[in-house]
């Protein structure tokens, strides 16, 4: 019977949906029935019943497609890296790209590398979700239609003959080239007509420093900065942890001098002064509140006094009074001076006079080439401003004929947007080699869509003698063509780009390195990604201290100054489609999904502004905008700062993103962009383009905004009217001095009654194998989120859209939690990544009634999704807050982006409870890969995605039972603390106290 | 019990209490009472002896308290050892509740359940109603006529004392069951 | 007992009762058809249910996320709606059942509307953790039976497991209970019925009681090991659900004077619940005689001495936290006074501690409107303590940075008055179709009026 | 009367249920055990004539199986290192060559009909050469053994720990066609994790662990 009725199910396949019903069934089958059919039915119904419980819930037909050719070395299900660049920004940071079954899915940074020694940026781990994004151009537009390749290039070829005949100009505009082969074949093919120039413009420009230099040292040129040859950095606003330059290195340079041992209790000196809290600056040992416009103020008495010091004679001009306390000063100029040789001003002013009395303070301490290197200098912003806006006289004057726009969107980043857009009208020809339709591209007659670096060859110089491959890792998706081929063949060349990058690498890098036969070179290049070449050294004169003059500080008067930057995670425009990275939220504002105003609460007070109300911002030079106000602690009374690269086209499409319920609301409203663009803000003066401009006014407008932010309360001190008596600050951030770490390395444990370890029951877990465990060094940690979106990328984490964050129910299995400390607007910050514990008395544990979650004996705190249920008791139970709920079932907006999913990390679905795992996947990986070899796990095999890719190496992840471990060492450190630790939860996650290098009783801030 | 019953219809529960110590006393054999509630004093009255429901309920809760300490027992340190928040594998005073909850579930079934078994209660069952007042008002005596001294004149008689309402001969149903 | 003892007291039926009477007192309203005020009541009850459905289907459909909820505040409305109910269904058993073992007669004029009342609020607490889990479709994996997973079975140690086990046994125990103390009611019905559909159903129902003295007796015996049983029982799944809370490690929660503290909570809800009830059934049923003023002043100050109970354990959870030195602690307790859920807090402690020491005036006892008002506010602050207990523990713990707020959705609101939907259309129907007051057993409690013998046996000669 | 012929109905039906019960007790399955899972597949390969009577390495074709967390389905290159000279059975082949010998001519290509699936598939004609204009596509194989996303097994585990590919895929060398012997269910993994860390495999002491993390992440 059983049987009769499985076959009646196999045969019709077609039904296998449905179980075989019992009503269904022929009588007959079961044979000749002694009684009525009526009567047969009802047994033979409970029988099939039977036979039918066992035969129900076919899982569908699943079709496994093989090979028909196995390429050589793929293996379906086996990962494969490939050493590459960075394309996310100009600071060409080493990449290790996973790719999977043939899809790039884990970007990592590449431990050799020697500028970005590991690190990445959560800017370079989102690649992938730009790549698998289905609103980049697949095809070339003519006019806005799509077309072909060959009527483009047809086209465009017809357009440059007419311009070369014409004899008019041709203006090829781009953002820093790194590239050598690219500048090779932009100057190649600019070289073919008479009037042709190649502008390169930075969405966030540095040409002060690089025209300062040419005053000083008779080059245009930006300096190498090597902060980990430097004792004392001085900064005056440059957010070099977070977005200057080149933020990866910067931090990876800067965290080798913050670790202070017991036996070797030194770390460098860091003090920032600064209008707006920059990430930098929460984290200097030192911080003033500056506003931008009196940078020179301050510089010009540390020259000064620093001149005085040198016996040398102050550089001429009139020294007017100093913002800050002359001891202040002096102090400082003693550390530097005590620092010669080791010591470094940075400065992100755009105004060169500035910049030169840096160069002049960093040459009065001998730290030219010793912590600034200009004999090899950095490429990474080669942006010249004068020449930019040269153009945009030139657009105007409608004297451009040809203006081919790559890497930047030239119209978006610019203030004078009409008249721009008014000049191109007026050229012959506009080619933009954008990805997607920008506000450039849409002007342009014709786009020719560059490859995603992630599908190109390309290559890179960040600082000259360091040239590094970018390779594909995959076909392209769509019809799009390398922008080294759309040059080559607008010039009658029909060679590939791989062609392009090998012959150039032939000529120009192969020379440049010992002799060796090229394939060879060649293939060592393309496995390692980078070679170390001879750097091609600008002629740089001797320091010309002529040029150097004392800078008047400009009197901040009631009018504010408005601070333009960029927003760490995602800087200029070019990431803002990017969810994760949109997602991400700021690490000093923990907004997400919006640019905003900051300003002190001071200021707030006196405008009576409060979060989310919309103030107006208003030049003197007529320009304004309207955006919601965010009251930041820490920042100047008189500076208020927006982000840049907001108000992106094309960014309304994240009005899909996010689950849409009967109260939810739209991420971005119908017709909105997510923020706004202030590039009208930009202000040219000395032909630098400003991103700070003073004069403005900030009106209550009187609407609102809500602000999505993770974040509700923001310091360690809990408010004052339900504050109990002597516990008013958490001991959860544990911080010391260096003087008094010095004098003893346990200092800053909090003075707190622990009753020791001991359990009230019997100990019947011992770890007997691995016990996997994480140390997070807070005096490395800079906040930079690098992680979040390691994570996030790793382990298929949804993005939820800003009325879920704003529901606080973002999903991030990271969080970083920040704290100001300190009173009034003068405030310290306090960088904290919290993730699951793993407690080895998991009070989650105990409350999951179906065992969803539970230990491993490897120490893991596991969880089962496919177990469980979604009560959340255990998520009200951690002490943490770590773990996450699937509140909706967070689809894609885009579902081309499920390419993305790691598949060896379960996609969740709605309803059921996720949290850090400590990338199991990878521990069952290193350790399955381990007993493949017959051997044992070594210390550092396996790492975790957040630990792999953390620029300041902050974070230490091995196995405590291993003596020899790095974790285990950490364990050691007499820094060591561990969160809530008298509630005996035992947690595997353990910090470093940070320590800052500072006076016992200073807050770390100074009152201007 | 023979065929032939007596049937005393009371008001009140005194007179049936005072009635049926008499009848008792007297010899006479008394099949059963009808009363619209428990009166109390009935049992002793008819002479009847305690239920034993409470063993059943006492055996019932020990199978369910036992039972389930096993099982928990059982699952959580011998079927599959999971370390849940460090606890011990065995953790006693955590199966308390369940196992508590368990015993006085099946100890409640169990005595309902004996209940309705013991004095043969289903759905459906049509029993015979001598006197639909009996679940109203009435309390009723039911005295088996099987003595062979029987004088019904003089029980009828001694019944009229306790004030019965009336007295009626009745003769039972095929297979005994006066119910 | 004596007729002196009785005459001290005020009788428990009023109104020169016969038990024939007190039959067809008690079964009149289901005989009558039904007023216009049941109607409305009925109407406007379902009315409540139906926009619950509709809430509790649409959240389900679309998921959790459409309550107000975040990753600070994992329960807020569901949980504290789920205490509340469990707390109402409190009173029913304890007035049956522990009453019963006090030999309380008063308890007969009301223990079977408590009953049913318990039943019908565990049905409402028993939903709402069912909707508040992530995936409602798979709660049966709270049960332990043999499946393909093996020997993965259930986590015993969860008190969320032991909650499943307490509210089914308790739910199953007060059915059960409920239903052999409407046994004898259901033969009364059926037995005065004329031959129809309700001489049928009642028939079956029950079980072919006919008043046998052995059946009684036997009957009694159960009756009292049920309550015997459910006394400890009804302790027992307050203590459960406190220890939901008690056994967490969050300030707030992690509290050892919860287990008596919900206790009284409940007992002292359920009170109010089903003096609410009774106040409007004796009005709109006419059942004065038999639910009577001494009823109500006896529950009024069984209410208040709860009240107190309630505010003393308020008092003593600030007390232990102070005398804790737990910093954690006492900021939950400072913040619970003083923080942004203050309003709540404050209307906790008025309407549980404070307004209910107006009863201590006998007049106000005996003054109905003041009383119900009372007790209705008494609903109120209990609602609120639970809310109080979940939701500003919750939002503000050890890590500041994790502090959140709550506000509940539309969606939840519904839920929760879709929940007294269902409580006061079951309840409603209830009232239609059983006894709302035990017969059988006030007949035995009470000490009716006899009438002489003659009048009688002549009675039962015309008949 | 008539409640005695429902009561005999009855208790035949019970008789009958309880005898399907029993003899299907063998085969007793709850939701989700796929147990005795047979699909009907693109080609009627045999694992019985290959991994039996010709007796070819499971790891030959499943190459992956120590290397990757899939053990792979051949690609059809795979199948083609034999099948381009293998046309057809070797009797069938045979004959032919004797035939051919006797005929004096050269013997003809004899394709048999389960491997003209296998050219067609790899766009070849007749004679085995690649047909103008069309491409190869790989072969719809349907899945035997399928495993719920979220369970994570890995081959390379197994074959680490000398788990032969019997204990899970059944006597695989004796199927013609290829069905899922075990129940593959949860309960059936960590019995085994259990027994063999218990008493080993081929006489070496393993260390299967039963912690969740070891397939669900």
């Amino acid at each position: 019977m059983n049987d009769s009725a499985k076959k009646t199910y196999w045969k019709s396949f077609a039904q296998r949906d449905g179980c075989l019903d019992a009503n269904e069934a022929d009588p007959h089958q079961a044979g000749p029935a002694p009684f009525s059919r009526r009567h047969f039915l009802e047994a033979a119904g409970f029988t099939l019943s039977l036979a039918t419980l066992s035969g129900c819930g076919r899982a569908p037909e699943v079709i496994a497609l093989p090979f028909v050719d196995q390429p050589e070395g793929m293996i379906p299900g086996r990962s494969q890296t490939y050493a590459s660049t960075c394309a996310g920004c100009p600071a060409a940071c080493g990449l290790l790209v996973g790719v999977r079954d043939g899809r790039p899915l884990k970007m990592e940074g590449m431990p050799e590398h020697p500028l970005s020694r590991g690190g990445l940026c959560a800017i370079g781990q989102a690649l992938p979700l730009g790549l698998y994004d289905s609103h980049r151009l697949a095809q070339p537009l003519a006019s806005g239609k799509v077309t072909s390749w060959e009527d483009v290039d047809e086209s465009i070829t017809r357009l440059l003959g007419e311009v070369k005949q014409g004899n008019g100009a041709v203006r090829f505009v781009t953002s820093t080239v790194t590239s050598p082969t690219l500048k090779a074949q932009i100057d190649a093919f600019l070289a073919q007509y008479n009037d042709a120039k190649h502008v390169t413009f930075d969405a966030v420009s540095c040409s002060a420093i690089l025209d300062a230099h040419e005053k000083t040292h008779a080059a245009r040129v930006l300096p190498h900065y090597k902060l980990d040859q430097a004792n004392v950095i001085v900064a005056f606003g440059a957010d070099f942890l977070g977005t200057w330059i080149s933020p990866v290195e910067f931090t990876a340079a800067w965290q080798t001098r913050r670790a202070p041992t017991k036996k070797h209790p030194k770390m460098s000196y860091h003090v920032q002064f600064e209008g707006r809290l920059s990430l930098t600056g929460g984290n200097a040992d030192r911080r003033y509140r500056l506003s931008p416009v009196e940078y020179g103020g301050v510089l010009s008495h540390l020259a000064t006094t620093l001149s005085m010091l040198a016996g040398e004679d102050p550089p001429a001009g009139r020294l007017s009074e100093s913002p800050i306390a002359a001891t202040e000063i002096d102090h400082l100029a003693e550390k530097l001076w005590d620092a010669r040789g080791a010591s470094l001003v940075l400065c992100d002013s755009q105004d060169v006079s500035v910049q030169v009395l840096v160069n002049f303070i960093n040459h009065l301490l001998s730290n030219y080439n010793k912590t600034l290197d200009i004999q090899r200098p950095s490429r990474q912003r080669q942006g010249n401003d004068a020449d930019v806006l040269n153009l945009v006289e030139e657009l105007k004057a409608g004297k451009v004929a040809a203006l081919f726009v790559a890497g930047t969107d030239l119209t978006h980043n610019l203030p004078d947007h009409k008249a721009i857009a008014a000049g191109i009208s007026k050229a012959k020809l506009v080619v933009s080699f954008a990805e997607r339709q920008d506000d450039f591209a849409s002007l342009a007659h014709f786009v020719c869509p560059d490859h995603h670096p992630l599908e190109s060859w390309l290559d890179a110089e960040p600082v000259a003698g360091l040239v590094s491959i970018s390779q594909p890792t995959l076909q392209p998706l769509g019809g799009t063509r390398s922008i080294l081929e759309s040059l080559a063949r607008w010039s009658g060349d029909s060679d590939s780009a791989y062609d392009i990058l090998r012959a150039s690498w032939r000529e120009n890098v192969l020379p440049r390195v010992e002799p060796r036969p090229f394939q060879a070179f060649w293939d060592k290049a393309v496995h390692d990604g980078f070679v170390n070449a001879t750097p091609i050294a600008p002629t740089v004169s001797e320091f010309q201290s002529d040029t150097v003059a004392l800078v008047d500080a400009e009197p901040s008067g009631d009018d504010y100054t408005i601070s333009l930057y960029s927003k760490v995670g995602l800087t200029d425009s070019r990431h803002a489609h990017n969810p994760w990275l949109q997602e991400l939220p700021d690490p000093t504002t923990k907004i997400t999904w919006d640019n905003y105003v900051c300003v002190s609460p001071t200021a707030a007070k006196e405008l009576s502004l409060s979060n989310g109300d919309l103030v107006r911002v208003e030049t003197d030079e007529g320009s304004s905008v309207e955006l919601p106000t965010l009251v930041q602690p820490g920042q100047h009374d008189r500076v208020g700062a927006i982000a840049l690269g907001y108000g992106v086209r094309g960014t309304d499409r994240f009005a899909d993103i996010g689950p849409k319920w009967l109260e939810g609301r739209p991420t971005v409203a119908p017709g909105e962009l997510v923020g706004k663009n202030v590039a009208s803000l930009i202000e040219t003066r000395d032909g630098e383009l400003q991103y700070t401009v003073s004069g403005v006014t900030l009106t209550k407008s009187g609407g609102r905004r809500d602000l999505a932010s993770t974040q509700e309360h923001h310091s360690l001190e809990i408010p004052r009217n339900v504050a109990p008596h002597g516990a008013e600050v958490r001991d959860i951030i544990q911080e010391t001095t260096l003087e008094e770490f010095a004098q003893d390395s346990h200092a800053g444990t909090p003075h707190a009654h622990h009753h020791g370890d001991t359990q009230l029951w019997a100990e019947d877990h011992t770890k007997s194998g691995h016990s996997w465990g994480m140390v997070i060094d807070l005096n490395k940690c800079t906040g930079c989120s690098a992680c979040l979106i390691a994570c996030q990328s790793e382990n298929n984490v949804p993005v939820v859209g800003k009325d879920e964050v704003r529901r606080q129910r973002e999903m991030h299995w990271i969080r970083l939690d920040r704290y100001y400390s300190g009173a009034g607007d003068d405030v310290s910050v306090a960088h904290q990544p919290m993730m699951c514990h793993h407690c080895d008395n998991a009070p989650c544990e105990t409350v999951c009634p179906v065992l969803a979650t539970v230990h491993g004996d490897e120490g893991l705190n596991v969880q089962a999704y496919n177990r469980c249920v979604g009560t959340r008791y255990c998520a009200n139970n951690c002490p943490y807050k770590v773990r996450r709920f699937n509140w909706f079932k967070y689809e894609r907006e885009d579902a081309l982006q499920n390419l993305v999913l790691n598949p060896d990390v379960t996609v969740r679905t709605r309803g059921v409870m996720e949290k850090c795992s400590m990338c199991v996947q990878r521990i069952e990986e290193g350790k399955i890969a381990a007993r493949q070899r017959d051997e044992p796990v070594v210390d550092g095999n396996i790492q975790t995605a957040c630990q792999q890719s953390c620029p300041a190496q902050a974070i230490v992840f091995g196995d405590m039972n291993d003596p020899e471990s790095k974790v285990h060492g950490a364990f050691e450190d007499p820094r060591r603390y561990r969160l809530l630790e008298e509630f005996n939860f035992r947690p595997s996650v353990a910090y470093l106290r940070s320590v800052k290098n500072r006076e016992a009783a200073d807050g770390g801030e100074h009152h201007v | 019990m023979s065929d032939r019953v007596l049937l005393a219809t009371f008001e009140h529960e005194d007179d049936l209490l005072a009635a049926t110590d008499a009848v008792r006393r007297s010899g006479f054999k008394i099949v059963d009472a009808f009363t619209p509630y428990a009166v109390h004093g009935l049992e002793r009255a008819m002479g009847l002896r305690p239920s034993r429901l409470t063993w059943v309920c006492f055996l019932c809760g020990m199978i369910g308290v036992l039972g389930m300490l096993w099982f928990e027992h059982w699952s959580t340190s011998i079927d599959w050892k999971l370390d849940v928040g460090g606890k011990p594998w065995n953790s006693l005073p955590s199966d308390v509740p369940v196992a508590f909850e368990a015993a006085v579930l099946l100890a409640g079934f169990g005595s309902v359940f004996a209940l309705l078994a013991v004095s043969r209660l289903f759905p459906g069952k049509q029993p015979q109603i001598i006197n639909p007042r009996v679940t109203d008002d009435r309390f009723l005596l039911v005295i088996d006529e099987a003595d062979a001294g029987f004088d019904t004149a003089a029980v009828r008689k001694m019944l009229q004392e306790f004030h019965a309402l009336a007295v009626e001969e009745k003769i039972t149903l095929p297979g005994g069951d006066l119910q | 007992m004596s007729d002196v003892h009785a005459s001290l007291r005020s009788p428990l039926v009023t109104g020169d009762k016969t038990i024939s009477d007190v039959t067809r007192d008690i079964c009149a309203p289901m005989d009558r058809k039904p007023t216009a005020l049941w109607w409305s009541a009925f109407g406007l009850s379902l009315t409540a249910l139906i926009v619950g459905v509709a809430a509790v289907w649409y959240q389900i459909a679309t998921g959790i996320g459409t309550w107000g909820l975040n990753k600070t505040v994992g329960w807020a409305f569901d949980i504290t709606n789920f205490v509340f109910w469990v707390g109402i269904g409190h009173a029913g058993t304890l007035i049956s059942a522990v009453l019963f073992l006090f030999r309380q007669k008063w308890r007969t004029a009301v223990n079977r509307s408590a009953e049913a009342m318990t039943l019908f609020a565990v049905m409402c607490a028993g939903i709402f953790p069912l909707i508040h889990m992530g995936r409602p479709w798979l709660a049966f994996w709270m049960m332990p039976y043999p499946n393909t997973r093996g020997p993965l079975w259930v986590n015993f140690k969860s008190p969320l497991l032991w909650d499943v086990f307490a509210i089914s046994t308790y739910l199953a125990i007060s059915a059960v209970f409920w239903y052999v103390g409407l046994l004898p009611d259901l033969a009364t019905i059926r037995d005065r019925s004329e031959p129809g559909w309700r001489k049928r159903i009642t028939s079956i129902l029950c079980l072919g009681w006919n008043g046998s003295a052995r059946t009684w007796l036997r009957y009694e015996t159960v009756y009292l090991l049920l309550a015997g049983l459910a006394t400890p029982l009804v302790f027992s799944v307050h203590t459960i659900v406190s220890m939901d809370f008690a056994t967490a490690v969050i300030p707030g929660w992690h509290t050892t004077i919860f287990p008596p503290y919900f206790v009284a909570g409940a007992i002292f809800s359920g009170l109010a619940m089903v003096l609410t009830l009774m106040i409007i059934a004796r009005k709109v049923m006419q059942l004065e005689d038999y639910i009577t003023m001494t009823h109500i002043d006896r529950m009024c100050k069984l209410m208040m001495s709860m009240g107190c109970i309630v505010g003393l354990a308020y008092g003593t959870e600030f007390f232990m936290a102070f005398y804790s030195g737990n910093g954690y602690e006492q900021f939950v307790f400072k913040n619970r006074a003083l923080g942004p859920f203050a309003w709540a807090y404050w209307t906790m402690v008025s309407c549980n501690v404070l307004i209910p020491q107006l009863l201590w005036s006998r007049k106000l006892r005996s003054t109905l409107p003041v009383v119900f008002v009372i007790v209705i506010l008494v609903n109120v602050g209990m609602w609120f303590e639970r809310f109080v207990i979940i939701v500003t523990s919750l939002h503000r713990d050890f890590l500041p940075s994790s502090w959140a707020s709550y506000a509940p959705t539309s969606i939840e609101i519904a839920t929760f008055v879709g929940s007294f939907g269902l409580f006061f259309t079951c309840f409603l129907i209830f009232c239609r179709i059983a006894p709302v007051i035990a017969i059988a057993e006030i007949k035995g409690a009470a000490h009716l009026k006899k009438r002489p013998p003659a009048e009688s046996i002549t009675e039962e000669k015309a008949a | 009367m008539q409640q005695r012929v429902i009561t005999v109905v009855l208790l035949i039906g019970l008789c009958f249920g309880l005898i399907t019960l029993g003899a299907g007790v063998s085969s007793w399955r709850l939701p989700d055990n796929e147990q005795g899972y047979a699909p009907k597949q693109p080609i009627d390969y045999s694992h019985r004539l290959h991994a039996g009577e010709l007796g070819i390495d499971c790891m030959f074709c499943h190459s992956a199986a120590d290397k990757s967390r899939h053990a792979g389905i051949p690609s059809s290159d795979v199948c083609m290192k034999c099948h381009k000279v293998v046309t057809s059975s070797f009797d069938v082949l045979q004959d032919e060559m004797n035939k051919a010998d006797e005929e004096k001519r050269k013997p003809k290509q004899i394709v048999s009909d389960e491997l003209r699936k296998l050219y067609d598939t790899l766009a070849l004609d007749e004679t085995l050469q690649p047909q103008r204009g069309a491409t190869a596509k790989s072969i719809p194989w349907v899945r035997v053994h399928n495993l719920p996303d979220h369970v994570h097994f890995d081959h390379r585990a197994h074959v680490a720990a000398e788990v032969t590919c019997q204990k899970c895929h059944g006597p695989v060398e004796s199927m013609q066609r290829m069905e899922q012997y075990e129940s593959l269910t949860m309960g059936w993994c960590v019995n085994c994790h259990q027994e063999s860390t218990k008493t080993g495999i081929n006489g070496k002491s393993v260390d299967a662990k039963t912690d969740c993390a070891v397939c669900h992440y």
